[in-house]
């Protein structure tokens, strides 16, 4: 499986020039893996919160952090389209600096206030950040301390969002981490699947009529109500949706849950053997898998082969991201006929990666971490077709005459599974077609 | 005989109106029952003109009928010369003078008055306001204008007319400031306007420009052909809304006055190149307009809509039967069949057919998207009087390109708002009903829309059961699908996608079902469907 | 600590962000955490600049806390310098830097760079935004300006500095193109332009102009008092938004640079007055609206409100405590409290206790706002990135006067429509969802409404059960005149007033009731307290 | 009664100066009435439907006309902004005219198409208009005709709207005279009162209540739904809400109704004077009606106290419009203290005014019809503090310096009855509050 090189580096002047580049690596020895430090242009975790707190609908997160931390959280994403967010931020301010309030008594002071004009919330996160983590400010004892007041009306649970410990998707992966400990246990012989990752509505209503139609019985994490907790123990069976999901998974495991290896369920052949991981765990009959799953994926293949026309053979420039960029740019390698020029990912969990890691050509190079202005000048040396970058980013590439899909657009629009692998491969499309089209 | 709920165009004597009282020194005599003085607020509430019109109206009674209704207009004819003092006066009958046949131009003219007389002969029956107008226009500029004595002077400044906006006209008050712009910067003197501002020695030395600008061909095209023949003027043949519109435009007035535009065009192109191209427009990209108006906006917001923003049009149509062929042309260019109508329910029809994502149309169209829950800009007359700004809003231009840019995309749904929208269908707070987040007025109107066919009852849809403070009633729509059966999984699972895409998908699925003879339809026709038409 | 749903503000370091972008040739290095760098979007994304902004980030990570992070900033410091070769250097701390105490200032100037570098204090956890941004531009000021060497010549034409535009401004772009106008016509030559558009050495010369004209106080007004006292250079004190302070400040400028500005003042006033007078704007009179934004705006917005279009402004406030003063004292001339507080919530308050028929805010009301179903119009950052259109939309100067009228009106219930929304309230078409008409979205909330205390369950009220096609759901807000009770013979009468009165009919009702301790209310004490209020 | 004094006028040639004001007259001889005749400035009767056509929910008005009358009823009163209208035209074409066409077939096929796609309608009225009444085109025989084919689902009747035969607000008065035919018989001696003239929905609620509590059994027409048609015999007594009935009331008379004469129910006398003509009529006892109306009348009364003081004294000139004329300016004048510079009428009821005109001042200047050029000669020598006008004239007096107020909002407001009396004195009030608010 380790077939990928390892490249070691650590901070180095500017002006390395095409030094950066990775060189071509010999055919079977794997994609080369290059660690880069610098300025890191990313989301810290708390932006997780956006797909978060609409995903569980009785929850609310309150960010313990600063007016930084609000700002970001209110700017990222167009979230002011929300008219009753269910988040919020409890700012510190200088007085909780001075010592001249007591923070736990303000914070409890807040979450009073909080709860008093939400009676609707069942479930509470406090969210560290960057502020509160430096200070020190012990936010799992709160929980616990806010947790034995409130319940059994609301349960009050601790993560870290922090820029200094989390990149973006991370925060998902801390949330979900302490939800596990929360979870009731199964019956200890209860064979059951649990699929781990926020997916949209209707494509986790899709996987469910998949599992139900092969006959494994299946429960999602997170839930969609926050009471609505599935069980875990030794007959728990992990699929991972994500791949993000570093701590989620040691949490799960060490209540007894066994990690299903596979590929991650984008695109056809990624969801194909996802799905076969659970279904041979579970020992479905190959032709019973086959009768459910292969008219799924010939009709997303049809529906693919028509954007293969469009992508096959355009290059494709990733900035690290969103932990998605490696079972994606297998995908657009893959399935879509895509040269892949550099693949960024802000970090590499070479288990959970192994079988992409497998799947991916011989001498690609991948980036863990980030200098953005070397990548910046690599980009614009390689003049890839797209380039997936974040949102600051993507209008300076564009007036520069690159095409972008913006990353942040992958965590939210429906692109796992069979029926939206078009559209996932539809979201490389689009900006190639927007400048087709456009006459000015 | 026709049934009309409404009329995309007044009567053509309207059309007269529109240019007398756009004119100074002209007095229009009109020889209608009385309640047509209605047309006055037409310009003093709906275009909020400070000034009556110059309009004298009969307005005879049914007594007047027995009597010499021909005397009452001598009368009235009179009386307005002495009263208003016109430089000209021009003379005509509403529909229902036309029926009792006084021929005001014969009255009039033995009235020996010191002035020329236009006698309009409209007929109300056939012909309506844009045709009103263009024929008014040029009945005054047969009347008037001669060609120049003295040829051109040799090194004089090139010149032009511009010709077109009228009173009550769709913006013409800032598309004509945007063509002055235009013309300074190009270096074109500007000989007159007309028939705006215009008095009659004005239409009288049309002759003496070197060539003609036709700003709205609905109304101007008929006198630039007739200055063609009569002056010898060339006229330009691109209205200028929309970037590459303009920037034809600028080439073609370059090429007419001999001058070179290429400083001009270097210039730039206002900022809806790079608004369109920012990264936060890509979610326009194709998504489906219908497009409906005058022939000449309707032209030009199909083209802005496609080559500008990137929509796919997907259906455009206009009422001005005159410009009937420039239309299917331009919808040929889209590889669509024109829709040219009159009759706004035959566009209704049209509208519920194809289920666009917007709508860019009149103020009629803007019924029909609200009633059908699709956005909806207004891109043409006839309009609201709220559609008379006080704030420079032209259409023409770089400066009316990037108002088209903000004016199309206002009533969308912002790109992440989308995503967001499709991701959690179920959140309470992304009900059907919810209103883009940036448009806050009054009050605002559930959205109804056409549920799959035929479930006969009205059924009432709690958006959120456990929330329940949204009730949305999804009603039939006879016309959609009748023959189609939806399973109830089916309707549900339509029911996930959202409503902005949700007309799209059903009308997908049910062309695939129909196509294929798949009945009932299931929720693997809907990814079936999916799949099939996915691009 | 303080619990905060939206923020009016960002942090100070990105006010530091909105000079330094606005600049050109100067770079800002920021000791800030990963995930700090989200900022950069404000600029890229909401104002859809096509340049990243001038920021070098320091990134640091919790790995990073143990080792060197001064190190990590030097070496940021000194790679920025030699990659962006800027003319000056800002430096500064982000919140979490801020509690680590690297000293920023005094490690970029170890480095020994060849270009001044100007450090920032800023103290995230008492200051924000505007601050910000006025203590950057303060700072560059201080460091750079220098009162001019010579006399000013005799007879030279005179001249200005045009001070407050910066990157991210709400219309700052339009405001300063609007300002240049005036200036030109005037005939004030303009100096320098700052921040927006300037460069180190454009600071390093605003001594040589005869005054400065303030746009923004927020962020302009320390340094125009700085340069008063350093430079002699007296500013003015009006803000030309609306036409009465468009006038105001002509006559001011005037003073200021010795000119006759009569000619100007008599070229009019833009198209704002004839619109507010033209009669169907009657209806515009007295309607009841509350004021929110930064200081400048709101003042300015109460002012165009109260006198240019009519309304009744019952209520005004900032989130700019700097300012608290200005703003108390315009409250003050309308017989209002102000309300200071950047406690999103607190506005909510005050907005639900008081009713009002329209909302002039931010983006933050405008949330509010929709979900009282009141008209909303956004008058103050922050905005939304539609409220960064393509088109020209100053706020200032005779222009900004015709935007903010069509801004005012647009959300509301236009005049006929009101009347005949009263007349026929019992008309299926005109339930409490109706939209006005001239809006059409691509959809749109059913307005929710707190219904007469203290029915305390939902109530599904359909209003047209004999049609049945809406169903308007009205739920209990708990803070609404909970002590009073209604019949409900004065429930339903209530339903007989439309919506867009129905709030104050409803509040004036209950503080009758309350003063006289009627209870419970019934019909006859609507009518009383409907006599009682009226004027 | 019949104190004032008729001029009666021929159309005269213009230049005739200030020969036009009406003498000043002597005490004690009422007020002065002068016919005028020349262009009137007025709306023909279609304009009726705007209010009709909402009042009457399941009926639909079709006009048979031209483009003008549907344009005309389009733009006439902002009814844009209903999406789904009850009222259409029926467009003659040259095809009609020239005989290609058979106008009665095309009207059949026009009424078939229209109740296909509207099979809500339950009465549909075919409104006459200039170009029908011209070219003779027998509506009520269509009528006739389409009944027969339609009921029981849709009756069909006939009136006309057209500017030749009709002004402005007669258009409701030949509507509701056309539905007198159809009204069912009243029992022989039952005694009820019938109230007549379209009321805002609020205002006739508020009367209902009022008859109730004075034991007046009573009924409104126009009725708000087709089949709820109020029935008409020898018993009935018809109160008058609106001044512009003469047809109707004539149509009601004839089938055996009472006229009950009264001052129009505007403003607290008018009212009070309202209903006690019924009251009377129907024995109430006097105190008994002190008690339901005083309360009413005192609370009405207060709330004009406050507005008098703004219009007291105030000089108001009225073009002529909507037949409301007479009975607003009585009410300006007794109840606010306003001055009557010149009340235009489109029409003088003499009977039906006769109460008003008991009421008005001595040597008032009242014009019936309609010159308009010297009426604005003389509206701007008067210079009066408020004029009221239709939309054509009011934005060019404003821009002259004159305040206005629009005819059209009188009949779009409710302003009958007590607690309406200071809406109605507020629609005076507020363009001059507006003009003292405006600083522009």
């Amino acid at each position: 499986m380790n077939r990928h090189v390892l490249v070691d580096e650590t901070r180095r002047p500017a002006a390395a020039g095409c030094a950066d580049l990775p060189a071509a690596a010999a055919p079977g020895t794997g994609p080369t893996v290059r660690t880069e430090r610098g300025q890191r242009e990313v989301f810290c975790g708390l932006t997780g919160i956006i797909w978060m707190h609409r995903k569980i609908q009785d929850a609310f997160f309150l960010v313990v952090g600063s007016r930084t931390c609000a700002h970001l959280m209110q700017s990222a994403a167009g979230v002011m389209i929300f008219a009753e967010p269910r988040f919020a931020t409890a700012i510190i301010d200088d007085r909780d600096l001075a010592g001249i309030a007591d923070a736990n008594d303000e914070l409890d002071a807040c979450v009073e206030r909080l709860l008093a004009r939400r009676p609707d919330i069942k479930m509470l996160f406090l969210v560290g950040s960057c502020p509160s983590e430096v200070i020190k400010l012990d936010l799992s004892r709160a929980a616990q301390r806010l947790s034995a007041r409130f319940l059994p009306d609301v349960r009050v649970l601790a993560y870290s969002g922090s820029g200094i410990e989390t990149t973006f998707t991370q925060g998902e992966d801390t949330c979900l981490a302490s939800l596990v400990p929360t979870l009731p246990p199964a019956e200890p012989r209860a064979k059951e699947l649990l699929v781990v990752g926020a997916l949209a509505d209707v494509v986790e209503d899709q996987f469910a009529r998949i599992f139900a139609a092969l006959g494994i019985p299946a429960r999602f994490l997170p839930m969609r109500k926050a009471n609505d907790l599935p069980p875990v123990g030794e007959g728990t069976r992990m699929l991972l949706a994500q791949p993000f999901l570093a701590e989620t998974a040691r949490a799960l495991e060490s209540r007894g849950a066994t990690h299903l290896p596979a590929p991650f369920p984008l695109g056809v052949e990624g969801t194909t053997a996802w799905l076969k991981a659970a279904a041979d765990d579970f020992g479905v009959d190959p032709a019973a898998f086959e009768r459910v799953t292969a008219p799924m994926a010939t009709r997303a293949g049809a529906a693919l082969a028509r954007q293969r026309e469009r992508l096959s053979g355009k290059r494709v420039f990733f900035f690290p991201d969103s932990q998605l960029e490696l079972p994606i740019a297998r995908f657009l390698h893959r399935e879509l006929g895509m040269e892949l020029v550099e693949v960024g990912t802000p970090f590499l969990h070479r288990q959970h990666m192994a079988a992409e890691l497998a799947l991916l050509p011989d001498g690609l190079a991948i980036v863990e971490g980030q200098n953005v202005d070397r990548q910046l000048d690599r980009c614009r040396a390689a003049a890839p077709d797209i380039t997936v970058c974040g949102l600051g980013l993507a209008n300076p590439l564009e007036a520069e005459g690159l095409a972008t899909k913006w990353s942040i657009e992958l965590l939210f629009t429906p692109i796992h599974g069979y029926d939206q692998a078009a559209d996932l491969s539809g979201l490389f499309a689009r900006p190639l077609v927007r400048r087709e089209k456009l006459k000015v | 005989m026709k049934l009309t709920v409404w009329t995309y165009e007044a009567p053509p004597h309207v059309g007269a109106m529109r240019v007398a009282t756009a004119m100074e020194g002209v007095h229009y005599v009109l020889h209608a029952p009385q309640g047509d003085t209605y047309a006055d607020l037409l310009f003093t509430m709906i275009e909020r003109r400070d000034q009556r019109p110059p309009v004298t109206y009969t307005t005879f009674q049914a007594r007047d009928l027995g009597a010499d209704t021909a005397e009452i207009f001598k009368e009235a004819a009179r009386e307005a010369y002495e009263r208003f003092d016109p430089d000209l006066m021009l003379v005509g009958a509403s529909c229902t003078a036309e029926l009792i046949q006084d021929d005001p131009g014969g009255l009039a003219r033995a009235l020996n008055l010191p002035v020329p007389i236009v006698p309009l002969e409209l007929p109300s029956y056939q012909r309506k306001e844009n045709w009103g107008a263009a024929e008014t226009f040029l009945q005054l500029v047969r009347a008037l204008a001669r060609p120049r004595a003295e040829p051109r002077e040799e090194g004089a400044q090139p010149s032009c007319n511009i010709l077109g906006p009228t009173a009550l006209g769709f913006r013409h008050r800032d598309d004509l400031e945007e063509i002055r712009r235009l013309m300074a910067r190009i270096g074109v003197r500007v000989n007159a306007v007309a028939p705006l501002t215009a008095r009659a020695h004005d239409i009288a030395r049309l002759g003496e420009a070197d060539f003609n600008v036709v700003m709205y061909p609905e109304i101007a095209g008929p006198v630039a052909r007739h200055l063609e023949r009569a002056c010898g003027q060339p006229f330009t043949k691109t209205v200028p809304i929309g970037v590459n519109a303009t920037r034809a435009f600028v080439e073609e007035v370059g090429a007419l006055a001999g001058l070179d535009v290429a400083d001009v065009l270097a210039e730039g192109a206002g900022r809806l190149p790079w608004w369109s191209r920012s990264v936060d427009s890509n979610y326009l990209t194709g998504k489906r307009v219908f497009v409906f108006g005058d022939a000449t906006h309707a032209i030009a917001a199909a083209r802005v809509a496609s080559e500008e923003l990137g929509f796919e049009v997907v259906g455009l149509g206009t009422y001005s039967r005159e410009l009937a062929r420039e239309v299917r042309a331009a919808a040929e260019g889209l590889g669509l069949e024109a829709l040219i109508t009159d009759d706004h329910l035959e566009v209704e029809d049209a509208i519920n057919a194809l289920a666009p994502e917007m709508v860019l149309g009149t103020q009629m169209e803007r019924h029909i998207a609200k009633r059908l829950g699709i956005a909806c800009a207004v891109i043409s007359a006839p309009v609201h009087v709220q559609d008379f700004p006080a704030r420079y809003s032209p259409q023409m231009g770089f400066e009316g390109a990037n108002v088209l840019f903000d004016t199309f995309v206002h009533p969308l749904v912002m790109g992440l708002e989308e995503h967001l929208l499709s991701m959690f269908r179920e959140d309470f707070e992304f009900h059907d009903g919810a209103v883009p987040s940036h448009l806050a007025s009054e009050h605002a109107a559930p959205r109804r829309e056409a549920p799959p066919a035929p479930s006969a009852e009205p059924r009432l849809e709690p958006a959120a059961p456990e929330h329940g403070d949204v009730a949305v009633l999804e009603r039939p729509v006879a016309e959609a699908g009748a023959d189609l059966r939806w399973t109830p999984e089916a309707e549900k699972e339509l029911l996930k996608i959202p409503f902005f895409v949700r007309g799209k998908a059903r009308r997908n699925t049910e062309r695939f079902a129909r196509e294929r003879g798949v009945a009932p339809i299931t929720v693997e026709t809907i990814y079936d469907a999916k799949a099939h038409f996915s691009r």
